[in-house]
């Protein structure tokens, strides 16, 4: 059976990779999956500078999903590259660096840094998390959308993927922005801005007011998203949001999805990745297909 | 100050529930079978559970291993029914199986031929029941203070009893033991037998005495802190607490969730 | 205690009413749940013409949530006049009367023949549904939702409800233009568009493709929608969106909404508006406040 | 053609799991203590069910009321495990409880002293216990096709069995009755035997086959039909099914389930 998929030139073993932010790669899971595994792997977005991230309570759950409100903390580009990168490296497996700044110089300095390592195979450009000050705005305005994706394609040879914000009037016309911006892929979707409201202290429960929405709930928006973005480009679409089993995989797959990303269900089942390669491998082969490419957007048909 | 991160690598696993008991309502005994939590599960750690199929709740719940049995495969989860996940652990029967990651959370170092003293609240004792019965067997003298708003909510009272040098029992309402403030016993205790290490579980008013005694240099203290978690293995950065001075944030799951109470924030 | 809540001059007994289409008053309900019980009533949306709806399977169960694609079929305005609004008109609460059209005109036409009824209290429009071919689109561009809500305000004296769409950019702005253009109060939200796929048949599973999502998952969206608003106009909010608790509710007013509607949830638990009257008034009770009002849009403190 | 929208107005009510069978692999037997239910449901009238407190799954399930027994208010439902939520509810034990909301549906007419064929496949067989045993009560005779895969997927073929006047088994694979289609042995029966009426249940080419001997004048064909349901009372127009001749949709909640085969579009 073939799972190969291309995303942009690079090769990816099966369609399977985790989210941003959600799977550290780290040793811990040594005894439970390896990051060998997926047909790629995917850092958690980094910065120039070290970040703390928000204050607790940082995420809390709702019904089949969960908010988070993380604010992305890390140590740093330097710090990255030196402690996480070599790491990451070593897989034998794609690396994606996923990368976000507050300026438009920062997304250049940063892809000219992470290029300059060798190590990347593929760029993404964290355009929608909804946990920053200046986080979502990239991919809710088509005129910074186009303008972040143009200028970092001019400073960087390596290949790169928007990821998008669903919390847009239309996501299928940012796809297209990014196309023509010059992506070479894009990953729909981020989460969706949402809050909870502790009913006991009458205020917001997480620290910062508002979160991101993931999980299960906000997988029919999700392959909606990537069904309506399918007809609009031709470049491949990493389809996330709610993967929750192989067969939500299959149904982003159906729906157009080169590849599907796995967020927070990662967290509820640390082997969910390695079951979403083996049933989509089982369900290609009880319906007689020999590649993971003849279902991709067959849905539409 | 750095945190060791000791950390056993987990194991996705599953458990068969042994047995299972209300000794008072509103709390639940598990006795799971689990070879590989019961032998390599340390004091201070936790697992994350589930025992249902469907994603509402989606999150696995958090519990701190409460006594292991490596010879028998054995081990003790001790769980108050607050919500919908321990809910729906409460009504499953012996026999049933349960989803289980762990051992998780750096273990709480064993003092050695030390006096120690436990100051928890109500579901707050289940944290320190193997750190009593390993220290207990490392030489170690450990006082425990056991409080709750009444006695039918006295925690893994006979787990403390038999690992405990003396277990002082202190109620809200006088139904049991001491009535009144647990702190007020405690420090005529710490100021008399000069103990070394105080570990306080379930209550912030005992962290942050535990915090000013260590302050005052009497004791070192320790807090056992939670925090709401989705991974359990430092993947989410959710389950953060602020350090203290320095700043930025420590994972309770990755860098406790037991803490040297000078090293965060106390609320 | 007082759970009156005043709806642009309209009062309500209590701040709960049906999300427009899905509790029909029929009489089919009387062991049940009796009209009569919540705030106001909330016809499912009416067209001119009659209309048959689209084609089936219209509904699919999502993680704590339902995709429906119904298509608001209806037996047009002057079938729903003569056969069901005497109906709605007699039990003694207030009415709304949910409308929709192709065209700017078709929403005139129909303000002006409702109101001549005498029968209805409040006209909600219903700009937002993800089913119509020209559904959502009124609340999606910023001059089509002023233009329609204005022209609305000009030919009827009805006190008008501007339903709005989360599939946009920034509902808080929209919530603004409704009220700008002279909307009394906006309810928010209407459904997601999403889309489920049947990965047997490899279609989708919809006879429509895609339809909107509504539910628990979408709870903690619509909370967020309510409290981005709330601080922007200062028309009434009707929070609607996942609830399925007098929790949920509880959530939604303190975020911002002075009454409540729900939708999916009568289907799960034909009980849910008691259950949620009741359970408003406990809360209050509990935490020494008199009134409703007091709560409403505290969590912004 | 008009249907008669007969409805009884449903209640929201629980019901106690009195007795649960799992006579074959996959199906579930379950005797339910509803006096309500009991007394109230007609033939051709169905219950939705919940027997769990999460949202996930979320819609209510929609089962037929096989039997009915009013003088100890109980009823059956004939479960085939095919989900999340004929899943769920094959793990609950006797004693557990069902949310119920029912008798739902337009009843079905009940003949009297006429000749009715049955022509059911799989658990379509559920729906037309109820109307088999009230169609022999009222003097009609009933002539039951009951068709499967297998032997072990004849389902209720005792309590159709007692209710009908002949039974015939037809099974695909020939482990038990007659080994073939249905349809043959049944158009030399209706062609000899003339009978009045005929409905079926759980197969779409039967349902065609009604239809065809329908429209040859032979018979009047009657169809059960199930489609995906949220509220199971008109609320939410989501079980539409199209009207054959004229524009638009029935409802199968409120116009149904049973319709006239000539009146619905098959596919
Ligand atoms: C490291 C650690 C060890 C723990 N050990 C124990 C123990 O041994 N015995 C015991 O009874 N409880 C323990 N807790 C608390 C326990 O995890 C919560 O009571 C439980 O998660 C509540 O789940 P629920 O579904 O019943 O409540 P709900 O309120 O329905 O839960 C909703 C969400 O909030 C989270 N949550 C609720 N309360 C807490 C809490 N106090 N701490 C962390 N998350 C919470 C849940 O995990 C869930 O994600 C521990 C918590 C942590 C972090
Ligand atoms: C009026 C009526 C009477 C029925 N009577 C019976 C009966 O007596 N015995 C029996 O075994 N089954 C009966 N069914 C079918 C039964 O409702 C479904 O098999 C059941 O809902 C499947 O639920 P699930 O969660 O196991 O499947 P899932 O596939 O997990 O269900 C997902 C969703 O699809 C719906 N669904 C799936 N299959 C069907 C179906 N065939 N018909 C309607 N909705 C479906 C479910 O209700 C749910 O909303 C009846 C259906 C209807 C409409
Ligand atoms: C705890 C958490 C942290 C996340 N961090 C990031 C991040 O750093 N960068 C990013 O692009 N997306 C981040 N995301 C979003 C996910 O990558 C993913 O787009 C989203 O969660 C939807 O997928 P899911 O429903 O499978 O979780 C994060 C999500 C979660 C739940
Ligand atoms: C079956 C169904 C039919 C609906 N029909 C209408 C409608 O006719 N008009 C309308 O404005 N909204 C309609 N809605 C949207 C609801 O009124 C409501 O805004 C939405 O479902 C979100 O609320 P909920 O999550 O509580 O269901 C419908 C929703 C459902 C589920
Ligand atoms: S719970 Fe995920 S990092 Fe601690
Ligand atoms: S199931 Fe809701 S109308 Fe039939």
């Amino acid at each position: 059976m073939d799972l190969n998929v291309n995303i942009a030139g690079v090769i990816l073993k099966n369609p399977v990779m985790p989210a941003s932010g959600t799977y550290e790669c780290n040793s811990i899971h040594d005894n439970i999956f390896s990051p060998d595994e997926p047909g790629a792997i995917v850092s958690k977005t980094i910065f120039i500078n070290s970040r703390e991230g928000n204050a607790p309570p940082r995420i809390c759950e709702t019904p089949c999903g969960m908010l988070n409100s993380i604010g992305i903390p890390t140590a740093g580009v330097n710090n990255f590259i030196r402690d996480r990168l070599p790491v990451l490296a070593g897989f034998g497996v794609p690396v994606v660096i996923s990368i976000a700044g507050n300026s438009l110089e920062d997304f250049c300095k940063l892809a000219g840094i992470i290029e300059s390592t060798g190590k990347a195979d593929l760029l993404e450009l964290n355009l929608s998390c909804p946990n920053l000050h200046h986080g979502i705005e990239w991919a809710r305005d088509k005129n910074e959308l186009y303008r972040v994706i143009k200028r970092v394609k001019e400073v960087t040879n390596l290949p790169v993927i928007a990821k998008l914000s669903p919390s847009v009037t239309d996501i299928s016309e940012m796809s297209l922005i990014a196309e023509s911006a010059g992506a070479d892929a894009v990953a729909l979707i981020n989460t969706y801005k949402g809050m909870k409201i502790d009913i006991n202290k009458r205020k917001p429960f997480l620290g910062n007011i508002a979160g991101g929405l993931s999980g299960p709930a906000i997988h029919p928006l999700a392959v909606y998203a990537v069904y309506s973005s399918f007809t609009k480009i031709s470049i491949p679409i990493i389809g996330t949001g709610g993967i929750a089993s192989w067969v939500d995989a299959v149904e982003m797959i159906l729906a157009g999805a080169a590849a599907v990303g796995i967020g927070m269900y990662n967290f509820v089942n640390p082997l969910i990745m390695r079951e979403v390669i083996s049933g989509i491998e089982a369900y290609l082969k009880d319906n007689n297909f020999d590649s993971i490419t003849e279902i991709t957007g067959i849905a539409h048909l | 100050m750095k945190i060791k991160n000791n950390l056993i690598k987990p194991f996705l696993t599953e458990g068969r529930i042994k047995a299972r008991k209300n000794e008072y309502t509103g709390y639940l005994d598990l006795l799971i079978e689990n070879d590989k939590i019961a032998e390599h599960a340390m004091p201070g750690q936790f697992v994350m559970v589930r025992g249902w199929n469907s994603n509402d709740p989606i999150l696995s719940r958090p519990f701190d291993i409460v006594q292991v049995d490596p010879a028998n495969g054995l081990f003790r989860l001790v769980i108050k029914i607050t919500g919908e996940g321990t809910g729906l652990l409460n009504v499953l029967r012996s026999g049933s199986r349960l989803v289980i990651t762990g051992p998780l959370g750096n273990p709480v170092e064993v003092p050695h031929g030390e006096k120690i003293v436990l100051l928890v609240r109500g579901v707050g004792a289940a944290a320190v029941v193997y750190l009593a019965e390993s220290a207990k067997n490392a030489g170690t003298e450990v006082y425990t203070f056991l409080s709750a708003s009444a006695k039918n909510r006295l925690v893994c009272r006979d787990y403390l009893k038999n690992a405990s040098k003396d277990l002082n029992i202190i109620t809200d309402d006088g139904s049991d033991g001491y009535h009144g403030d647990a702190r007020d016993i405690l420090e005529r205790f710490i100021n008399k037998s000069k103990p070394d290490r105080i570990y306080t579980c379930g209550s912030g008013r005992f962290a942050r005495f535990a915090d000013e005694q260590d302050r005052k240099g009497l004791i070192k203290g320790f807090v056992f802190l939670e925090s709401h978690m989705a991974c359990g293995m430092g993947d989410c950065h959710g389950c953060a607490v602020k350090k203290r001075d320095s700043g930025g944030y420590y994972l309770v799951c990755k860098d406790g969730p037991v803490f040297p109470v000078n090293s965060v924030e106390l609320d």
